[in-house]
């Protein structure tokens, strides 16, 4: 009895995930595949085109690739019980999706600056023109999905974008590279996401991460069944697993912020309640993605 | 124009080149060919709608100038940097030749990711090197790296060793009288260069050059950690791109972007070969020893140019990736109380995949650099033997699976293999689909560098052998094999260096339990362990280094000119 | 049985003759050589006959079978003929000693170690290798590689044997030895033997029968005393033995056989038809004498080691080769008879 | 100037000696021929000369410049020595044409186009290559390939010129047309000439000097007629001109001149010392006549063209060798006397 799950979750924490499933759902093996949102969806589209999908599972960054996949009728619906003790708005009303954890992009500086930024808008002054670093939504996901966050919300808007331009943003490639511009001082600030800063903040990283006064956009990494799924039944108990008071600690222990109601937060994190979302739609995001971009490519002058 | 034509094949000779081409053929253009089909249909049904709505993209059009742009000049840095070693190692009296190529060897065993990432770290406002220097950027001064010119930089110094390695095989085989013959006549200097040795070893220049180029046109690291942090889009990120995007259509345009990267390697290869088309130069009866040209009072300035070269483009960067690999966390200046094996530790000891991976990896281009060889030795020669048009179509299209970037030759190998035609089986998710990419890809890798080498072989050579009776079997085993040795070992170690930390199509290829190094290093990097990915690629330096001493302390039982250190 | 048979084979190499025409036999177990000028095509026929290339017209078969036909475009690979190949360049294997270059042969035809050595040993004897086994070709003088090439061609027993110029680079104490192990391997074996070579005396002292070729084609095939004394055409007896070919001004017929006219001369010649237009005059023909019939200048003396030759210049400009046991002087005037030259109708 | 001088020179191929203590000296303007078994050294020599190789020990001067000297290791590259050479192995550009292997030294001079061209068609001219010109070197027949090399080392003028077996693949009439070129060269440039040949006729011919080598060292060097006659080896005697060379019983002074014992028989030697102890037999010397001294026995009978050549076994087990009109058969009985044989005393 296997059971086959595509994963963007670190090697690690992907590794924990799948023993501590297959701890409490003995006989059932998972095979598992980890890497980056891009491969795996390439992998997958792939696949699909091949005719023979390989997942019957999938744990990747955001909603709004799998609103689409929905959208196809990729996708089994499934209305998990443990639903019942999240926010609605992490999870597909059909049960197309649910989400596991809050991964927030906020602001990251090197400790080497003298200024620290405290908002989205202190991003915009004029002295720190040209030492700003942002993940470039044409390759990242999560960027995406923070370029309709940050344009979606009525104070910043495309303004905000515009004028970010201005001030000489490069926007360019993902996270990573955004975090180490920051850490190796080449690009002092950045936008970028949680974890990544608050962990090797911990390993003595020289730089600092801030939760902007506006609030943060997220990611949340759901998970999802395959219409062609093999196994259903292994399928539906990872969903409940993950999603579990069990499968929720784990996402604690990760340093991760769980999605679950009522848990609490990684260490190096503010309350659960000082960190202000901001509102998202995944549907609205996939309707505007392709427009989303050619404006932003418009705007940055990316080729 | 020579035809190239020359009787005295047999019948045996026809059937086996029918053969071999066919495993050549269905090994690497099948999965090119899959790709075209997708190209071309849209949903079932032919369609050239897709074609031309990509091509008439701006975004594509910047994107082929960018990468016709930073492949030309960067072969062109290869070929400065590679070629003038190759003269120089090969053909003159140059002291410590063996530790020279040693050298040079190494910028190919470092994934291009690392070499850019590297090369980032000791030019930019953190680098440890330019700190105690006290020359470091500013915080927030640009990358100077991060440009077009950046990338032109590393993708030449990365792909020095191809043009370096066919070229010297090549060199090797120029008669010592012939360039005698042209000093007595009071030919000096540049001129004995220019004149006699280049053209004489024109087949290697050219194949070492098509093959740089193509490698150059596929390269994704480099343009990806340079060009896509600059807005700089090349072919290769510009498919990578797409891919992030979203919905069904993005398979069908990434393989039109593929087929046009496929056009322009083969233009390039078709445009070598018009060039070369009256440059059929048999050595004539080459029994003499190979060169040794004194450099006379030049030669210490010339030693010391080299060495200072190799210390730039390599030392440096291997220097820089040990320095990120010594720090607890990334960023971290690397100063006596901070340094730490840990990530060394963690990365080879305490993560089960890195054995696996340096198992797979270890097998894997062994395997494709051996059995590539056993294709391409018969497979060059036959094909110079019989140029059938069969055999021309296929010499124009072997580039193909090399030139196309990994992740597209990776879609193509998926589609192909997922289900095998007959049968309930697939070889996707082993580490069979894996080797067979590998075949497609490096095929050319291998088959250039023989072809160039076969070309020059004097026909009496094998001449001799049938009139003494020996089948094809022994005649390719006994004489052609050997003669062509400096060449195949030359492609070997190639196809070995660069399949041994091969990222891009293991990257969609590999599952549980297939990991290969490529991919191990590129995850540890993607989840923001970059200081255990840089451990991991200098142990996989360390490791090469040892393999290569390995091959030295055999040199003695190997034919002479195979291990390329060996002067 | 290696019969070897050519019927009407021609040779072009993009549209240039190398040869044409070329209708002949080999008998099994004859020494033939090749003697003709550079470029007549004599490496051409011989890499014909080994399969090395395959002739434009004709076709040519060995013993009964047929090995190549132009017509058919059939062609039995070289290795599949059993025939010895000597190169006119060696063609050494590069990477292989000298010992395993002769041994090679051996080794493909699956022999047992030692036989392999024992025979290889033989052969690096009688060419007088022995010492040099360890040597790669490259580490050799030009005759050494020559005789490395020799020795290889002879180790195994091909059916026939082709030898393009083997001797050219060997001096004349070494040549003879070596003369000795072909004709010695000749008797030995019976192989059928072709022979290229430029040095008509070893021509003349090895072969049963000599061809001469000559722009691609045999000028005559014969006995080596026939193809001197007795020479078809202006050709061959200008090209055998240093001949000087004259026209004759007319011939008669005497009581004592056939007596020619030359510029006013008249003296009794060899021939074998009634009406020959050309007389063919060796050195042996002219005798230099006080009295004799020609007077003529000495145009140049050179020393042959014990004997001179002279270059003659006769009373309307034909120029005759004789010899001499004493030097002349540049410009001396000397008395020439003419005794029994061949005279021949040129065809 | 170019008097080539070699003091002491030694060369070693790892360990094994090519050349052992060479010391001679070659004038300017001086055709000189090597004469030597294979392998003997010659083209080692040559190589040095040329500057291909550094002596092991020894110095080389080229008129009054020190070229080589083993003891500084100071040695002045071929490029800059002037001179010409014919390679063994032809050394022929492979990716030129025939017109262009041989105009190149002209260019790399910085001859006009017009010199060039003049220059080169009447280089291809004197070596018969006409009409070849666009050929290139793989598609020559080994002659033609050979004439290139001639005509690539006459083009320009040197000011010396070493040729390695340069004719050693041509027939005897295109052998004697490039010996005229190699002289009428001679005479027009004075260019001091160094000829390597197997060819003892090509080298008596042509030579001023013959160098006889042997093992690396020179046997003897003089002048040829000198060395015909006057041998001062049995080395020397015995590869020259086919000597027989036997040892004398004795000698004793004559009212005539010195008279030899030999088995019994006694005859007139010539001589220059009053001691010498073998004499050197050519065919001249032996003279076939029914009362002869010797009775031999013929052993073998070689055709030569127009005459044939004796081997002949005598009565205490020698060898000779002799030359005669007409054939005989194995076995027959001879008598033989020997007319006036060279004797001298073996060093
Ligand atoms: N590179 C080398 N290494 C070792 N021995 C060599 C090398 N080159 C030549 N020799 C040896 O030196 C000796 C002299 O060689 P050289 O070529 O001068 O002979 P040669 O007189 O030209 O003979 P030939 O008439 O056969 O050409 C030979 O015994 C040869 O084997
Ligand atoms: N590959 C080729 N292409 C064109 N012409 C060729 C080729 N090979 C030989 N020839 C020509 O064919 C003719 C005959 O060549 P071949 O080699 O048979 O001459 P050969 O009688 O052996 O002369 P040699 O005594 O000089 O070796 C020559 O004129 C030569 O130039
Ligand atoms: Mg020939
Ligand atoms: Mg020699």
């Amino acid at each position: 009895d296997t059971l086959t799950v595509y994963t963007s979750q670190p090697n690690a924490d992907a590794q924990r995930t799948v023993d501590a499933f297959m701890a409490a759902n003995p006989g059932t093996d998972v095979e598992w595949v980890r890497d980056g949102t891009t491969k795996l969806m390439a992998r997958l589209r792939a696949e699909i085109e091949a005719g023979s999908p390989q997942p019957d599972v999938l744990l990747i960054a955001d909603t709004v690739t799998l609103e689409g996949m929905a959208q196809e009728g990729l996708l089994t619906a499934y209305q998990s019980p443990e639903a019942a003790a999240y926010d609605p708005a992490l999870y597909s009303a059909d049960g197309y999706y649910h989400s596991t954890k809050l991964i927030t992009t906020g602001i990251v500086y090197n400790t080497g600056v003298e200024t620290a930024p405290v908002s989205w808008a202190d991003l915009k002054d004029a002295a720190l023109k040209g030492q700003i670093a942002m993940p470039s939504p044409l390759y990242s996901g999560a960027a995406l999905i923070h370029l309709a966050t940050l344009t979606g919300d009525k104070d910043l808007g495309w303004d905000y974008y515009n004028q970010l331009a201005s001030n000489d943003a490069r926007a360019k490639g993902g996270n990573g590279g955004t975090f180490k511009a920051v850490a190796a001082g080449e690009k002092p600030y950045g936008m970028v996401v949680d974890f990544l800063a608050i962990r090797n903040k911990a390993q003595g990283s020289p730089v600092e991460f801030v939760f902007p006064e506006e609030g943060v956009s997220y990611v949340t990494e759901p998970v999802a069944i395959l219409s062609t799924a093999k196994n259903l039944e292994a399928a539906q108990s990872f969903v409940d697993f993950v999603l579990s008071q069990q499968g929720q600690d784990l996402v604690l222990e990760m340093g991760y912020i769980p999605a679950r109601n009522g848990m609490g937060v990684p260490e190096g994190f503010p309350a659960r309640e000082d960190i202000k979302l901001m509102a998202f739609d995944p549907a609205v995001a996939l309707q505007n993605a392709e427009a989303n971009k050619a404006k932003f490519a418009e705007i940055f002058g990316a080729e | 124009m020579q035809s190239g034509i020359r009787f005295g094949g047999s019948r045996s000779e026809d059937r086996l080149l029918a053969c071999v081409l066919l495993i050549a053929i269905a090994v690497t253009l099948t999965p090119v060919l899959r790709l075209f089909v997708e190209g071309i249909t849209v949903g079932d049904q032919l369609s050239l709608g897709r074609i031309t709505d990509v091509l008439s993209k701006p975004s594509t059009h910047s994107a082929l100038r960018h990468s016709l742009f930073t492949a030309g000049l960067g072969t062109l840095v290869s070929l400065v940097i590679g070629g003038g070693f190759a003269f120089l190692v090969a053909l003159t009296d140059l002291r410590g030749k063996g530790a020279l190529v040693f050298c040079l060897m190494i910028p190919m065993m470092i994934p291009p990711q690392i070499t850019a990432l590297s090369w980032t770290q000791i030019m930019g406002p953190s680098s440890v090197l330019l700190r105690t220097l006290g020359m470091a950027p500013p915080l927030g001064a640009p990358q100077p790296l991060y440009s077009a010119g950046g990338i032109i930089l590393l993708l030449g110094v990365q792909h020095t060793s191809i043009v370096f390695l066919t070229l010297r095989a090549n060199l090797r085989a120029i008669p010592q009288d012939v360039v005698e013959a042209a000093r007595i006549s009071g030919v000096r200097g540049l001129r004995l260069w220019w004149q006699i040795v280049l053209p004489l070893c024109l087949p290697g220049l050219m194949a070492g050059i098509a093959i740089t180029f193509v490698t150059a046109l596929g390269n994704f690291g480099i343009p990806a950690m340079l060009g896509i942090p600059a807005g700089y889009s090349t072919l290769p990120t510009l498919i990578y791109q797409k891919l992030a995007g979203l919905g069904p259509a993005v398979l069908g345009e990434v393989a039109v972007l593929a087929m046009l990267i496929g056009a322009v390697a083969i233009l390039g290869i078709v445009l070598q070969r018009i060039c070369q088309a009256r440059q059929v130069v048999h050595l004539v009866g080459a029994v003499s020893r190979p060169l040794e040209i004194p450099l006379g009072r030049l030669r210490l300035p010339v030693e010391v140019g080299l060495w200072l070269t190799v210390t730039a483009i390599l030392v440096l960067p291997l220097l820089g990736l040990l320095a990120t690999s010594l720090v607890p966390a990334y960023g971290v200046p690397l100063r006596p109380d901070t340094v730490t094996l840990a990530s060394w530790q963690e990365a080879l000891f305490r993560q089960p995949m890195t054995a696996r991976a340096f198992q797979n990896s270890f097998l894997l281009s062994i395997g494709a650099a051996a059995v590539l060889m056993a294709i391409c030795v018969p497979l060059a020669w036959l094909m110079d033997r019989h140029p059938t048009r069969l055999a021309r179509l296929f010499d124009s299209l072997v580039d193909l699976p090399y030139a196309l970037p990994g992740v597209v030759l990776a879609i193509a190998m998926i589609l192909l293999l997922i289900k095998l035609p007959f049968t309930e089986a697939t070889l996707y998710g082993t580490i069979w689909i894996i080797f067979l990419a590998y075949l497609a890809r490096f095929l050319a890798v291998m088959f250039r560098p023989i072809q160039a080498s076969l070309r020059q072989l004097d026909p009496a050579m094998n001449e001799a052998a049938q009139s003494v009776g020996a089948t094809l079997f022994q005649r390719v085993r006994t004489i052609i094999l050997p003669l062509s040795a400096p060449s195949a070992a030359a492609g070997a170690i190639l196809v070995f260096l660069t399949a041994f930390n091969e990222l891009t199509v293991s990257a969609l290829l590999w599952s549980s339990g297939t990991e290969t190094l490529g991919v191990v290093i590129f995850n540890l990097d993607d989840s923001g362990e970059t200081v255990m990915a840089s451990a991991l690629a200098m142990s996989i330096v360390l490791v090469v280094v040892a393999l290569m001493a390995a091959v030295q302390l055999s040199a003695r039982r190997l034919p002479k000119g195979v291990v390329p250190w060996q002067t | 049985m290696a019969d070897l048979s050519l019927s009407s084979v021609e040779k072009h190499f993009g549209g240039t003759p190398a040869l044409r025409s070329i209708t002949t036999r080999i008998t099994d177990g004859e020494f033939v050589a090749l003697l003709g000028p550079s470029g007549c095509g004599k490496s051409t026929l011989l890499r014909l006959l080994a399969g090395f290339e395959t002739p434009t017209r004709g076709a040519i078969s060995i013993g009964a079978q047929e090995v190549a036909n132009a017509a058919t475009g059939q062609s039995v690979p070289p290795e599949a003929r059993n025939i010895g190949f000597v190169f006119q360049s060696y063609a050494l294997w590069p990477h292989m000693t000298v010992w395993r270059n002769v041994s090679y042969p051996l080794e493909v035809r699956g022999l047992s170690k030692q036989a392999r050595a024992e025979q290889t040993a033989r052969a690096l004897e009688a060419t007088g290798l022995t010492g040099f086994e360890a040597r790669m070709p490259s580490d050799l003088s030009g005759g050494q590689r020559q005789r490395v090439a020799l020795a290889r061609c002879l180790v195994s027993d091909p059916q026939a044997v082709l030898l393009d110029e083997p001797l050219a680079n060997l001096d004349v104490a070494l040549r003879a030895a070596m003369q000795e192990v072909f004709l010695d391997f000749h008797a030995r074996t019976q192989a059928t033997m072709i022979y290229v070579t430029h040095d008509q005396a070893e021509a003349m002292a090895m072969a049963d029968r000599i061809a001469v070729m000559d722009q691609g084609q045999i000028a005559q095939f014969d006995t080596p005393q026939a193809l001197y004394a007795r020479p078809r055409s202006r050709f061959v007896a200008g090209f055998v033995g240093e001949g000087t070919v004259l026209p004759l001004d007319g011939v008669r017929q005497d009581k004592d056989g056939l007596v020619a006219q030359l510029n006013g001369a008249s003296f009794a010649v060899a021939a074998d038809t009634a009406q020959p237009d050309h007389i063919c005059l060796r050195p042996e023909n002219i005798v230099l004498a006080e009295t004799g019939d020609l007077r003529c200048v000495v145009q140049r003396c050179t020393y042959l080691g014990g004997r001179y030759r002279l270059t003659l210049l006769g009373p309307h400009g034909e120029q005759l080769v004789a010899e001499s046991r004493s030097a002349f002087k540049t410009g001396a005037q000397l008395g020439v008879s003419l005794r029994m030259p061949w005279a021949f109708k040129e065809t």
